[in-house]
């Protein structure tokens, strides 16, 4: 099985579908020539042209606006915003707009569109760049949001986010673009939405991630297993659909849970993952469930960024508050 | 400003109609159908029976001229809120629309043939979707092309730029529509920008724009032709500001004497697209009281079929809220129908 | 004492401070001689001008881009956005730039900025103009989020947020603009930030809402009165600041909870009140602490809107179920 | 487009230069410094001393010539980020930028007296800023004007527009820098806009719009000083489209050999405006060797003691994080501080 890194998954998911299905363009800020400022689209211009692969102008709103046209002219497209703290600029377009043309039209135009864009702090781009803002879309509930931790995932979630009949936000972390290479088939596959990944298994606690996040989780279990600590870490994969039925059944057996994310503490992702896990599992919670996040701050200057981000240790700290609770 | 028909009807010196005298007597059938359904909703509205509605009162020969330019076999209607007549000169039940108002838009489905969008609650958002559907257009080798509208006030917004600006760069078969009717709620034009044209923008897209007179049906539907022509022929977007007044409120809910000089809607009336056309014909000898008797009696049985038909659709129930969502529900929303229907 | 609505309320609020502080500047759509869609803003042109009561363009991100820029040059803004729905359009002028002007100048330009908008359903108003959106705010973690929940509150906190050194959003109960008058102060007062209102106290339970949904709270503790139980309705006032201490005393001494908002269940702010609380009242809670929010769909057709909306009816219901719990 | 030198440094036919000649001298001493710290950053970003950085390389006389139309004491600079020499030229001590650019921007903070706002991440987000604080000076009744600076790219946001139509309403003494540099990143200027001219876009917003070359220092100035007089005499915003090239990377992250003609960069290079406007004070008797290797001279020790002093400024510490998010704490900020220290 060849081995790749997420952005040669990222390209390789682009160039299968690409040849699949005609009717696939790919849209946004430096995508063609240069084949985007992470190379996840490099060598797709070449191949399959300008006309399916495009330099738009620089407008956040009007590559989301656009694509919708474009799904309902019969096309399949995939639009790149260039880091996912610019969706602002077109944040009228993809809730209100993306999101919701199925139902305002009563099922007359689906679209099948996915946006990509990466997110996520710790290579000290600056400020708005890294905005980890993914529960600000769960809120507008016509979404799908798949966020991949790994090359594995980032290939097949893409596949399945572009043959998706909706439209899917696809957040892929920045931090982990290049950190190593996996084993990826070769070949077409698809990772379905709302089938959370248990990426290590343990009885005493219960770690849930998404995104890089999951990358944090899993070195805090490391430390946590040399003190003889056993966290199951689950990688939640996509916000929607939320695979409860998994992060419920394993804090009912550990009893304790912490969830990370990237964003800030306050309305994070992470409230509703609590929420939702007290009203189903309460019965069996030997101490309240955690939450280490940022801190509720905007993105801090770039040499003070790892002491704002979840860490490791923030985690390991927790966790042995939670034992000795 | 761009005329072929004076305000008295009469054909400017030199001027050639663009549209033979059956077609403009079509065109003057939309434009009554239009406003005797303003009068007839407006009614409605007063009775409780229709929600919130916004009148087309003034603007009929902007969007019933423009609307004529186009074949909807091919070609792509985006529409903002206040083009009714082009919506069912596309092939838009009236019904349906009523339902729309009448907070039912589950029945208000666009039919599958109708190349049109929903109307757009949110300003100027529907702009960047009409470029994108003429850009799919191009790119599939289809010939159709893409007419949107929207108000002076929604030209205000950045969407109405990115989406001009784009449709510049890959030279997007469509005609971006802009009904100027001096007012975007209480907003006179004159706050609304200090442009004295709003056609000059166009230049700074690398498209054509035009100022027309917007009550002049004969020489919306040439400028409008004209773009639609260049839009087919593969050379690109074009801009049209059509100049009218909006001679009502904004929508039910408003009170323009708040805002109104009353002189200046008196000044509108007499500039009456209606009349003009009507002039035009009785000068033509196409028009007289026999025939608005008869063309007023045939739209009112019209309008009676539509309303009778709206009325008796299903109403809309409950389980609804969560059709349409995705193509499948998530199994949260479906837990929630499950909680909503009591099955929980 | 007179007695106001809400509209009236405010505009009280806009009359005092503008004759107060000549630094005092409203713009936005329609707001000078309509005096607003919903007339909060009536008479204040004729009476200070029209260099002080401006009808912007229509145009959402420049109206806020350009009150920080005025916020900059020395003046007090407050801005008009028609609902809180189109708030989107200036989404990327809101969060990351006012909310962050402060920081990103390292406390050179303070931004003494409030935007007002009117929120939530219940009048029949088309998509987007309802959308209770607050949450995605608050994942902005520089804007304070002030709901007022009644004319005597609207007053207060008004003149509070106009007054807040920092940008303040203003979120104002639209179906409540007009419900009955109540008595308001004539004179000058603030409503301080950050403490929660108790708007009725009993010991089984404990509500928590803000904005109109305080409203259906009230209805339903009444409701729940005739059945024998006492109800604690809280009013938060302020999402950003926070008042944890007023509900976790509550809840500590009620044990029963249910959080009630406008929006979409999912990562609305009352996950944010549950997570919370979980994690402050643990070992206090006799149940799960439930929310009663919308549901997961856009905000449906008008004829539906009452289906969907948080209803006095599913409080009660949920009570129920926690007190048999 | 306006010239008044030709590349080779010759006034052209009947041109009189706006600015005496100890001015141009001053001018180019900050061109000259711009480069010079374009070389140093990038060479510190090399060796990991410095973050992300965006050279001005080629656009020096864009930046300067606009820069030298403003008065610091009363007037407002708005950068996007490619504008270094105007935030020198207004006031902003060198080694505080680089402070910024070393993640340290809680030393870089702009002093009280310097009016100019923090350059822009968010491209286009500046635009309302700066007619924001325009229109609150004229409201004020002082007579200062707003510089804003932007590139062509970001002109492609919704923001530009906004901006731009709402400074023409209220005639905001703002003026609108358009850099063209021809690319967006690897993006060229021909897919960025169909207009054939972005100054075109003025018209559509009721103010006057120049194209200028941006690498004529004196031609940049004089358009510019027009502007600024127009804006101070109360005659509102004006819409600048200097034509330049950016001759080096994006930023130091970027590698445009995978995108750029070399040939496109060489004839870039024949057009270089530091080296136009050595040659026409070298005419002028006012250039020589001599001179060169007193200023760069001068030059380097300028740096030298920005880069000291920098590297001697206080590291930040990590309880900074939570300075200057409000004016005081929310409880839950408190606490959060807490736990960050240790004192939780
Ligand atoms: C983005 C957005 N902002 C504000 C509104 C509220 N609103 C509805 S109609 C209207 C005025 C529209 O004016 P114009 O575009 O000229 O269209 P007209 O009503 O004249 O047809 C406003 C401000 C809205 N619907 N969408
Ligand atoms: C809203 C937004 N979108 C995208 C980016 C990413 N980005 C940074 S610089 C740049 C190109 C800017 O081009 P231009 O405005 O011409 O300025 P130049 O770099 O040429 O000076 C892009 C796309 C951004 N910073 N902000
Ligand atoms: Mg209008
Ligand atoms: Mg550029």
């Amino acid at each position: 099985m060849p081995e790749m890194n997420i952005i040669e998954a990222i390209r390789d998911a682009l160039t299968l579908e690409m040849t699949r299905d005609e009717r696939v363009i790919v849209l946004g800020l430096d995508v063609g020539r240069l084949g985007g400022v992470f190379r996840t689209t490099d060598g797709l211009q070449e191949r399959f042209g300008k006309d399916r692969v495009v330099d738009t102008p620089l407008a956040e709103a009007v590559i989301i606006g656009s694509a919708i046209g474009l799904a309902i002219s019969g096309m399949v497209p995939v639009a790149e915003i260039q880091f996912l703290g610019f969706t602002h600029q077109a944040f009228h377009q993809m809730g209100a707009q993306l999101g919701r043309f199925r139902y305002r039209s009563r099922g007359r135009f689906p679209l099948p569109v996915t946006v990509r864009a990466p997110m996520g702090g710790g290579t000290k781009t600056p400020e708005f760049h890294p905005d980890a803002i993914e529960a600000q879309f769960v809120q507008y509930p016509a979404l799908k949001i798949a966020l991949p931790s790994n090359p594995y995932d980032a290939k097949g979630m893409l596949l399945q986010a572009i043959r998706d009949p909706d439209p899917v936000l696809f957040i892929e972390p920045e931090r982990l673009y290049r950190k190593g290479r996996a084993e990826v088939p070769a070949e077409d596959y698809t990772v379905p939405f709302g089938k959370a990944r248990i990426a290590r298994e343990g009885k005493d606690v219960t770690l849930v991630a998404w995104s890089a996040a999951v990358e944090v989780c899993e070195r805090a279990a490391e430390q946590l297993a040399t003190e003889g600590v056993q966290a199951t870490v689950i990688d939640l994969r996509t916000l929607v659909p939320l695979d409860e039925e998994t992060i419920v059944k394993s804090v009912e057996s550990t009893g304790r849970c912490v969830v990370v994310h990237e964003a800030p503490l306050s309305a994070g992702f992470g409230a509703e993952i609590v929420a939702t896990l007290q009203e189903n599992a309460f019965y069996s919670l030997d101490a309240p469930i955690a939450r280490v996040a940022s801190y509720d701050t905007p993105y801090p200057p770039a040499s003070l960024e790892s002491h704002w981000l979840p860490s490791p240790e923030r985690v390991v700290r927790q966790v042995r508050k939670l034992l000795s609770a | 400003m761009f005329q072929l028909l004076d305000p008295a009807g009469r054909l400017r010196n030199g001027a050639k109609p663009p549209l033979d005298d059956e077609f403009v007597l079509e065109g003057l059938r939309w434009m009554l159908l239009s406003r005797a359904i303003d009068a007839r909703a407006t009614a409605l509205q007063r009775q409780g029976r229709l929600g919130v509605f916004s009148p087309v009162l003034g603007q009929e020969a902007a969007v019933v001229g423009s609307a004529l330019a186009l074949d909807p076999s091919r070609d792509w209607l985006v529409p903002q809120y206040r083009e009714l007549p082009a919506m069912l000169m596309h092939g838009y039940p009236l019904h349906k629309h009523l339902l729309n108002l009448m907070g039912n838009p589950v029945e208000g489905r666009i039919p599958d043939d109708v190349l049109m969008l929903p109307t757009q609650v949110a300003l100027a958002a529907q702009l960047p979707h009409a470029v994108g559907i003429a850009w799919g257009l191009k790119l599939q080798g289809k010939d159709g092309v893409v007419m949107t509208y929207f108000g002076e006030g929604a030209s205000s917004e950045g969407d109405f730029h990115e989406a001009c600006n784009l449709a510049g760069v890959v030279k997007a078969p469509v005609v971006f529509f802009l009904q100027n009717n001096n007012w975007a709620i209480s907003t006179p034009r004159q706050l609304q920008s200090g442009a004295a044209s709003l056609a000059d923008r166009a230049a700074g897209y690398g498209m054509p724009g035009v100022q027309v007179d917007g009550n002049d049906l004969l020489a919306v539907n040439q400028v409008s032709r004209e773009a639609v022509a260049r839009a087919r022929a593969g050379e690109g977007p074009s801009l049209i500001e059509a100049i009218t007044y909006r001679m009502s409120f904004h929508n039910t809910t408003d009170n323009p004497s708040k805002y109104q000089d009353p002189a200046e809607l008196e000044a509108a009336r007499a500039r009456d697209p209606i009349a003009r056309v009507q002039a035009y014909l009785k000068g033509r000898g196409m028009w007289d009281e026999k025939r608005e008797q008869e063309f007023e009696q045939a739209i009112s049985e019209e309008i009676d079929a539509a309303v009778a038909k709206a009325q008796k659709a299903p109403v809309p129930n409950r389980s609804q809220i969560f059709d349409n969502v995705f193509a499948e529900l998530t199994p949260r929303q479906a837990a929630q129908r499950r909680e909503l229907l009591g099955e929980g």
